[in-house]
């Protein structure tokens, strides 16, 4: 799905990443770790095409990086769910209005998928909110609000950027199951975060593997993870 | 109105929801666009009116010249009737007609009063010339006269005919210069403004390229809805600027004035004006569209 | 300039900071200022020219009148002395005088020819009548003057002078509206511009009021800054205005026209126009930041 | 410092918060928890008299809220350090200029105080990002700074909104340890969060206590927290 290949970034000073290589299968639950400003955001980045490696190939539906069309890259992103680290949305309409927005934007009918949005708000414990504006959300119900936004398409790959920094364990504990019924039907998922008592726990249900950032490398975790 | 226009004009409202309503911006774009069109439909009228008046001095005043014939009594008929021969003949003269003794006695009223007898004093016989387009050729008449009737004198108002006709050139000119400065003044407003409005709604346009949104469906929301929004106001600056207009007091032609306004067909000049606003603003979000978003990725 | 003036201007350059350089809001300040100063030039320059026009034609035209003496040649010189003694003694007369033998034969010469000899015609005596301010009584003036000279009649000239003064005055107010109407719309558009700038910048408001900066503290940067905008721009705009009218085409005098530019004194207004773009933008700004600051707390 | 005397706030709806009486005195250590959405936002927010209580009494440092003027609530500011849970910046200064914004509009020299500027930055670990505008820093590296400038003007009280949901562990124990130094200087402290292993982690160091939010009361926590 995704491959990355001797890829290294840099925001323009010394690099920040060097001689990344991964390959996402279908179907693959990963972890991503690492202290903050290690590069975990840049990395997802990578991952969806927003950012273009400064060196080594990024390849996405096996399509070059460097060689998508703005369209291309558009397409892309209706098949990868990325949940943002700091989430935005259009402030002037309905949190339920927001997260149906990629089915209006890919053209789908929203009407025809209305329980599954219905279904969605109701996981994520957003269904009396459905009505409020984005600013109107406390800072849990924002980040719920975006991982609904990031998989109503039901996409083939989703990437969450500490999706649970702001809620609480018991809502957390639901979100990654959320992420983990996804992966059993086959989507690919990687979640960001440095919640450690977060990833022990997933990892009793899911086969998932922890990639660390360190010393601009990307690696395995060991087992003790 | 083809349909493609209609249906771009009618819109995928829902798509229209994704830009954010109304803000500063949005009515700064509708403000600029209904108070330049105010401005230029005024600078529209002066210009046209300044046109009518040059034309109308070139006309009446430029092409009208005289023939002044002074002779004893007894030879004022055949001198008469010789000039206006030459006259008839000469290229560039339209028409020649020789006043009437009543015409005459007008003309000379404010000197010798109404009761004086015209026809018991010298006075001299005058020719009323009208030029064609072209004119004449002055001198080549004199000489010509000279030889037919030795007493007629061409006076082709040539000293005070010159300053007048560059007046009102430079009135035409003045009205063409206040037309194009107010209607720059408006494109580059709108296009300003049009301009802050997408930097203000940068978040909408970032967020729509997250959720896999095209550039042509984010341009065309905003396009639309400027476009829109420019010919809204534009419409409305014209109306009141079309009322203004018929409004102003004393629409009366006075002395070498016209009335500042529309005649006839020239109201036709109006509608183009919300037209023209409209295709700025396309034009301008069009651009300014595109510059966001290719910052972005 | 006053020195607390001149430290507002110069300001707490670190308190400046904090306002963001710039971005399409300042540009749009900074032009709409420009723009509608330079329009406001032309406006003024036009209701001064017409004002100048209106004078002239108020002067020159409106306040001469004619007086024609019609009577047999003997009495000519009697009638004259007794018409100028009649004119003398009338209130609202400022001055009154005998056109002489050469001004009469110049006159009329458009009609008889140089060479025609007036004395040897029975032409009458004109007398030019100069009003003062307030002008006279002319019906009363046409009744003493019949008294005492039969031969002559007042031509006050009224048939033709209204018109034209209604056109100077129609004129005057038609600068007077366009000066009206750019200036309203300088003002409304460096408001709009001003306030879609503060609404652009509500984050960078919003941080100050939570890190415990005073209202005062917030409002003053961002005045200072939009007032500094519009007085740039207004004084770019007002210098641009100024070069087009100095190299305006033809500035001669022609006809009933004046130069449609400004004489001595009168480029004193110039500097006028960017101290009313500063203050209508320090109005509105300071407004516009304190119905933002209002809505946070 | 702080005292609410049964108050109350609603959005317009439902009242969110019922019946709350608290008072913060000096050199207390307080937790905040409660699920996402329970309002531990607004709790704060009632604190630092960004909300006016819609029923019942709130105090800042003996000043009614309802009668502060909007100058008295600016000054008040200055003495009560505020960490957002959304932190914003100005995007167009550096970093470092940010943080030493509350110096600044203060009327403070700036310069006088650059030692601990530097100090702070640096026990943050912010000290090689200094010059990065805001929006080049990666999201834990935002909220260490809304921390370090919440604290720069060592205000009487702090009120930290999620101060470590965006951090790794380690970074979270040296804020934490930040705030319990501060608490020692006898700073009043209230930390909002639903991390419970940082809260039980940080009662090893400091007598804190836990308040939670549940059924619209604020309530005290008990032992086993
Ligand atoms: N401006 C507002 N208008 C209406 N409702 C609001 C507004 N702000 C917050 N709310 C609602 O009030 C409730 C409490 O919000 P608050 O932000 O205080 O929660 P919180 O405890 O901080 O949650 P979190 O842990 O997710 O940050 C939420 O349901 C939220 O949707
Ligand atoms: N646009 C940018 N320009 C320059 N530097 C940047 C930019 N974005 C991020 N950085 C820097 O790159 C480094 C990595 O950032 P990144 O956001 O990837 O970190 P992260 O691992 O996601 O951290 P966190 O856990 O705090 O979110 C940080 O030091 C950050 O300051
Ligand atoms: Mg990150
Ligand atoms: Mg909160």
């Amino acid at each position: 799905m995704i491959e990355l290949d001797n890829v290294a970034y840099s925001y323009g000073g010394a690099e920040l990443l060097s001689d990344v290589s991964l390959k996402l299968a279908p179907g693959s639950f990963h972890f991503l770790t690492g202290p903050s400003g290690a590069g975990k955001t840049t990395f997802l980045k990578l991952c969806y095409g927003a950012l273009v490696p400064t060196a080594g190939q990024a390849r996405i539906f096996d399509q070059d990086v460097r060689e998508m069309t703005r369209d291309d890259i558009a397409i892309s992103r209706r098949r990868i769910g990325v949940v943002h680290q700091d989430c935005q949305f259009l402030d002037h309409v309905s949190m339920a209005e927001n997260v149906a927005m990629p089915l209006k934007v890919a053209g789908r009918d929203v009407a025809a998928e209305q329980q599954n949005l219905d279904d969605l708000l109701s996981w994520c414990g957003l269904s009396s909110r459905a009505n409020a504006l984005p600013p109107q959300l406390s800072g849990g119900e924002r980040q719920r609000a975006a991982l609904a936004r990031a998989v109503i398409l039901s996409p083939d790959v989703i990437l969450a950027d500490e999706p649970t920094g702001n809620v609480d364990w018991e809502m957390s504990q639901r979100l990654i199951q959320l992420l983990v019924e996804l992966n059993r039907m086959g989507k690919t998922v990687m979640i960001a975060s440095h919640d450690l008592g977060l990833i022990r726990a997933t990892k009793q249900h899911v086969q998932a593997r922890v990639l660390r950032i360190s010393n601009r490398r990307l690696q395995l975790a060991g087992a003790d993870l | 109105m083809p349909a493609a226009l209609t249906a771009w004009l009618t819109g995928d409202a829902s798509a229209d929801r994704v830009v954010p309503p109304s803000g500063f911006t949005a009515q700064l774009t509708l403000f600029a666009a209904g108070v330049m069109t105010f401005l230029t439909v005024f600078a529209l009228a002066l210009s046209l009116a300044t046109g009518r008046l040059a034309e109308r001095w070139g006309d009446d005043l430029a092409r009208a010249s005289t023939v002044r014939i002074s002779a004893p009594a007894d030879q004022m008929r055949t001198q008469t009737a010789a000039a206006l021969r030459v006259l008839e003949t000469t290229e560039g003269v339209e028409s020649a007609q020789a006043l009437s003794a009543e015409d005459q006695q007008a003309l000379l009223a404010p000197w010798f009063g109404p009761d004086v007898p015209v026809d018991a004093l010298p006075v001299p016989q005058l020719i009323e010339v009208t030029e064609s387009d072209g004119g004449f050729d002055a001198a080549g008449l004199r000489l010509r006269l000279s030889a037919e009737a030795p007493g007629a004198v061409l006076d082709d108002h040539t000293r005070w005919r010159r300053p007048l006709v560059a007046a009102a050139s430079r009135l035409r000119t003045l009205g063409l210069l206040s037309i194009l400065l107010i209607g720059g003044a408006m494109a580059a407003m709108i296009t300003l403004a049009a301009n802050a409005a997408l930097a203000a709604n940068s978040q909408v346009i970032g967020v729509l390229r997250l959720v896999g949104a095209k550039d042509r469906y984010i341009a065309r929301a905003f396009v639309r809805r400027f476009t829109l929004r420019a010919l809204i106001g534009s419409v409305v600056g014209m109306i009141c600027g079309a009322i203004a207009i018929l409004f102003l007091p004393d629409q009366g032609e006075v002395g070498l004035l016209t009335g500042l306004g529309f005649r006839g067909i020239e109201w036709l000049w109006l509608p183009l004006l919300p037209l023209a606003a409209a295709a700025v603003a396309y034009g301008a979000t069009r651009r300014a569209a595109s510059r966001v978003l290719a910052a972005l990725r």
